[in-house]
């Protein structure tokens, strides 16, 4: 027994050594960017690096917070997530539709696929023009744009979704006598659903890269006007502070969408 | 009832056919099986079990011949299978894969909620009624697969191996569990399986199978009084030579289909 | 020229809000394109001063980041007005069927204060004294077959120069000529304002001459009205250039008088991402011309080079393309500027 | 015997006729972009959509043809195809390699990770000027641009790809005394391999949805070039030329790499 | 040879330690294994027979206590695993599978060729050198892992349920297989196992091992002679006995360790 005693010892120390190296390790992951930004700052200060085309982190932040202060930020933060957000259920909600049918209907798969092969390489820019005569100038274009983009990768794998679905949960739907309505619901849709939310993650990466391809038509506020409308008078630190907000709703959405994928899959 | 079998098959032939290629898989299986029988296939790899439950299970057509399976007066479904571990559904919890079958006839909540309970309590998974099947261990997984199939209350029940993937003692609980659920409902049960001492511990007869093309080629009654304890079988030198019958003829088979 | 099938009322009294024509009966909207530029100064003022109100029109602006994108927008009706460079695509749109008027002047330069000329990298101003010096180097210009590349010959044709003595980089992103030249990729760019005086105070380029050196008359941009707008709803389109005008004129006696500057500014740094009110002080402005009068032929001039240089597709009666009725009527009713 | 006869017979009907309805579908394939193109035709022809903004494909093809036989398409194409496939080996070889290191070195991957979510959502097209300081106007910023866009998806596949090695093979690669090197050749590379691939595939559609914007920075040719300043210059018969072989192009790309995926993973 | 058995462990304890929480998963191990011995271990799921076999191998530390494995003077490695069907590497072929430890070992490739191609057509596989896994049945898949283990030439083997997934024919023709490769190569092995029947089968000892945690509980000699073959051992009344001895005893300890 005390033989025992001893090994429990040994390996909670061991435990505890490994627990030290895990949170060094994780805390890598606060250190990186401040490192980043430290060495941006020096090069920036110390004229390494342009400062009139990087200006310093410090800088960034004292006309962030100059922004936010001014109602200015909220005022294109509220505009942009709402077209975001609309867009990206306005490009989830028919593309999941779809890539069901097409999953699991051959005929409308053979039918659609090759139109989506053939609109999906096709780059959003390119598509401003057709978008602005078919939908206007309103919210609607820029709602439709990232609507757009955010379509394919969901449709495409909500297919591969339905595809991939192992053929005995067909059998045990069709051996209980589920009818076409319950097959749906009970197994083409959860089957579905973890390789078509890999999928709507893509879409939502896919989302905000366009918010500035959307906003360059019509807008007069949001986030992607923000950093252009400034490029184009080359206000860089206001340029800037867009891009930060742009990566930190990247981080928020990233972290909300496998909050929900953990909420939608919990059998995973 | 030796004149009006629960299941009667007649003359079943199955070929599979691919690009100029032909596979018969079941040649002209004839078969009767009583009410509240218990009967295993056995027979080497690819010799058609599969193939011959799910032409039964209406998952796949047979070329020609024809079966029955006797109804009862009551309203109940023809037949349920019994899957594999991959067979339960891994998005719905342990009760509602319980309650699948039920819930496809669109039977009154609180008699699904009754009889899945009765089923979950039977299998001893009352505790893991609402957890996901990705926390079941591989017998647990099968104690769901099989409630699943009882609850749905068929004419007729079908298992393809459905032990084949536990270790010899899991699987050795499993079966005495399957008997005593079996016990008490009386079902027809026809039953594959790969090991002789399952299908001797199981079954009231053992059926044979040849290797391609698929051909019943014996039947062995299995007499012992139930309930049966695994150690009866074994220390019995009657059970002994039947397993190494048995054994003998799916060695012939089997080397018989090596390359 | 212009169809007068429409019944215009063009009543003039001085007891109506604006001093001259009626409001309209009912209050109508008036969608402008703008790309955010000075150059809208017209629109900003004659909306914060409330010329626009006067008349019973609303306007509203939608932002293009730039003036090619406007042209579906303004052909399908979306928008009513636009302000635009002069570019092949605008002569092919209307060769394609797209019917859209010229209709006044939305900038053009001021003689030695060009705001929309060549700057010159920093480190290159020893080198390159002279249009002539440009031989060899890289110029960045940001449309092929418009205004800027209108200019841009006009500058090689001063200077003496062929066109494959220097090195033409097309940037459609004035943006970029920034950062192209802060890192030495290009020597020289033909820029516009306000970037040409912040790159100028961040030390990136300096002024090289002036483009009324080479192009004294260059019509750059140009208030362009929907075909509806025009033909149908001359009621309104007589009303907003009236207002437009009036917006145009404070904004001549604010740079040109210095009148009521302070509170132009204001509205500049409003509507335009230049926000900062000393820098304004300091930019070359956009001339506007108070009556709204164009240099039409200069715009035949380009239109004839880039004809030339067979960018355009199609044929049309460049007559037709441009349509002063409305403007000269709203100024006969506002009256001269002097 | 005659009975087994009679049934090979039964199923050789029923496969034939299976067969044909397979090839009904496959050949909905090609139906569906001539029913597409057709309705086009009839639309734009008949009025009912814009001619002057949607071309009939007649018309665009004609164009195409003319633009084939100056010469034009061949120099555009050319030249695009050279910088997307630098573009995508310049991001793909870097991203394996530090998706590599990452998956296979735990604080190289704290360490890095969050640089690289906070660099994803920042749109291709806010980042021109950075690339234009850095990489000047030449070719090389228009290849740096594609890479950046293909580099993220490869590096966090090929990451997701290390990561999702079954550690059985670890413990086999231990048992028999891989050294570090044949470790990294023999089970980290090939076992990251498929997951990786799916990386480069996106990558491969990004590359293309880039070269819009990347031909929008100092250049005079090129499929995106082609696009952008045939908008510009309001000649959408070229437009439509350009965005034909974008899509023509997407789908040769999707082909290749699946033929590649056939060579490099044969073991799937 | 008794005085300097080929494997000795003594007193090996291995306790798994998360947040406040251990298992002990083995207690106080105390073993010897002759050269050239075939040992089977016998217990409950989740006894610990795979961490013993892991800490042998070096793929796990023990808390504490020691082992030792004898060294012959030829240079070999220490030992191979045989792992279960999944420890075979997709993406090399049959034949790189089994030239996987001598390739590691960077012996000179003629040799790894011979010795490669000898075991390939022990275990029949010749012909399929060429393909990869996925294209092998489940059988074939652990021919491929049993003759990797042996090309390697270790001092001794580990095998932790190599058969577990295959059924009882196909098992038995490996098991058969397997026993003529063991007594040609005279190899020292420890094999783990849930079947009974395969301990009986192949192994010289049957060690038998305690639920959590894990003791070695008995040890059974298996003195039948050599070459065995199943009738034998099924028609043999002593194994018959032997083998109720063990499955009560697993009955008791597989009960207790359930919920
Ligand atoms: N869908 C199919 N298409 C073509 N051939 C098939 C198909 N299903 C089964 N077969 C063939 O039919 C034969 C019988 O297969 P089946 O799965 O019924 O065998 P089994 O007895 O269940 O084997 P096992 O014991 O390995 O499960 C095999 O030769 C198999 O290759
Ligand atoms: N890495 C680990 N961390 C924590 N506990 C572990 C770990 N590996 C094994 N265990 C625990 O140690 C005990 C023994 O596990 P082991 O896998 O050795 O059992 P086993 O006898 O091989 O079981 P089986 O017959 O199911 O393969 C179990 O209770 C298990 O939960
Ligand atoms: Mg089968
Ligand atoms: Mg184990």
């Amino acid at each position: 027994m005390k033989d025992i005693k001893k090994s429990i010892e040994t390996e909670k120390q061991e435990w505890r050594k490994q627990q030290t190296q895990q949170r060094l390790k994780t805390s890598l992951t606060i250190v990186s960017p401040i490192c980043l930004l430290l060495i941006w700052q020096c090069l920036s200060q110390s004229g390494l690096i342009d400062a009139r085309f990087f200006p310093p982190p410090t800088a960034i932040i004292t006309t962030f917070i100059e922004m936010l202060k001014s109602g200015e930020l909220y005022y294109h933060i509220t505009i942009s997530l709402s077209r975001i957000i609309g867009g990206f259920l306005l490009g989830v909600i028919p593309g999941i539709i779809l890539g069901l049918c097409m999953g699991l209907y051959a005929p409308i798969r053979h039918f659609i696929s090759p139109i989506i092969m053939a609109l999906m390489p096709i780059p959003t820019l390119a598509l401003l023009p057709i978008i602005l005569i078919i939908f206007g100038i309103g919210e609607g274009s820029k709602v439709v744009t990232i609507a757009g983009s955010v379509f394919f990768p969901v449709v495409i794998n909500t297919v591969a979704g339905v595809i991939s679905i192992d053929s005995i949960y067909l059998d045990v739907a069709k051996n209980y006598g589920a009818s076409r309505k319950e097959f749906f619901l009970k197994i083409a849709l959860p089957g579905s659903l973890p390789v078509m939310l890999e999928g709507i993650q893509m879409g939502q990466a896919i989302a905000l890269l366009t918010i500035v391809a959307a906003e360059m038509m019509g807008a007069r506020s949001g986030i992607g006007y923000l950093i252009w409308t400034s490029y184009s008078a080359f206000l860089l630190k206001e340029m800037f502070v867009g891009l930060i907000l742009i990566s930190f709703f990247g981080y928020i959405f990233s972290l909300f969408l496998r909050w929900m994928q953990r909420k939608l899959i919990p059998w995973r | 009832m030796g004149a009006n079998p629960k299941i009667s098959i007649r003359e079943l032939t199955k070929v599979f056919y691919k690009k100029q290629n032909s596979v018969t898989a079941l040649e002209n299986i004839s078969l009767d099986i009583e009410e509240g029988e218990f009967v295993c296939l056995v027979g080497p790899s690819g010799c058609g079990k599969t193939t011959l439950l799910r032409i039964l299970a209406g998952l796949e057509n047979q070329s020609s011949g024809d079966f029955k399976i006797e109804r009862s007066t009551i309203e109940r479904p023809n037949q349920s299978m019994v899957f594999q571990e991959r067979g339960i559904l891994p998005w719905l919890t342990v009760e509602e894969n319980v309650a699948f079958g039920l819930k496809m006839r669109h039977l009154p909540k609180s008699y699904v909620k009754e009889r899945t309970t009765y089923f979950l309590n039977k299998v001893g998974l009352a505790k893991f009624a609402n957890m996901y099947p990705k926390e079941l261990s591989g017998g647990m997984k099968q104690r769901v697969s099989i409630a699943r199939a009882f609850a749905n209350d068929p004419e007729i029940l079908l298992m393809d191996e459905p032990f084949g993937a536990l270790d010899e003692q899991n699987r050795y609980i499993l079966q005495e569990e399957l008997l005593s659920i079996w016990s008490e409902t009386k079902k027809t049960v026809l039953f594959i399986t790969h090991s002789i001492d399952e299908a001797l511990y199981l079954s009231d007869r053992v059926l044979l199978m040849s290797a391609q093309p698929g051909k019943i080629m014996e039947e062995i009654k299995v007499d012992l009084p139930r309930p049966r304890k695994l150690e009866d079988i074994r220390s019995n030198p009657e059970m002994a030579s039947k397993f190494i019958d048995i054994w003998g003829h799916l060695q012939v088979e089997v080397q018989g289909s090596r390359l | 020229t212009g169809g007068e099938t429409v019944k215009v009322n063009d009543d003039v009294s001085k007891d109506n809000p604006s001093g001259d024509l009626a409001p309209l009966s009912k209050k109508t909207k008036v969608v402008i394109a703008e790309d955010g530029s000075a150059s809208g100064a017209g629109f900003y003022i004659a909306k914060e001063k409330g010329y626009f109100d006067d008349y019973n029109i609303e306007v509203e602006f939608a932002t293009f980041s730039n003036s090619d994108d406007m042209l579906p927008a303004l052909a399908s009706g979306e928008v009513d007005i636009a302000g635009g460079i002069s570019s092949a695509s605008f002569f092919n749109a209307i060769a394609q069927g797209i019917d859209v008027k010229i209709i006044a002047d939305k900038g053009h330069n001021v003689k030695g204060k060009s705001y929309f000329t060549f700057v010159l990298d920093v480190d290159k101003q020893d080198e390159i004294k002279d249009y002539s010096d440009l031989k060899g180097e890289k110029i960045a210009v940001s449309t092929e077959h418009a205004v800027d590349d209108y200019i841009f010959r006009k500058m090689l044709e001063h200077a003496g120069l062929k066109e494959d003595d220097v090195e033409f980089v097309l940037m459609p992103d004035f943006g970029n000529m920034l950062a192209a030249i802060g890192n030495d990729s290009i020597a020289a760019a033909l820029q516009i304002e306000p970037l040409i005086t912040q790159g100028v105070s961040e030390g990136i380029h300096v002024r090289f001459g002036d483009a009324t050196d080479f192009a004294p008359e260059a019509q750059i941009a140009m208030v362009l009205g929907s075909p509806k707008f025009m033909e149908e709803e001359q009621d309104v389109s007589l009303r907003f250039m009236a207002a437009y005008l009036k917006g145009v004129r404070d904004y001549n006696d604010a740079f040109k008088k210095g009148e009521g500057k302070d509170e132009i500014i204001d509205i500049m740094t409003q509507y335009t991402a230049l926000k900062d009110t000393a820098v304004w002080e300091e930019v070359f402005v956009t001339g506007l011309d108070p009556n709204g009068e164009m240099f039409v032929d200069d715009i035949r001039d380009q239109y004839e080079m880039y004809k030339k240089n067979g960018a355009i597709k199609g044929e049309f009666n460049f007559d037709e393309a441009v349509d002063t009725d409305i403007t000269e009527k709203a100024v006969k009713i506002i009256g001269e500027y002097e």
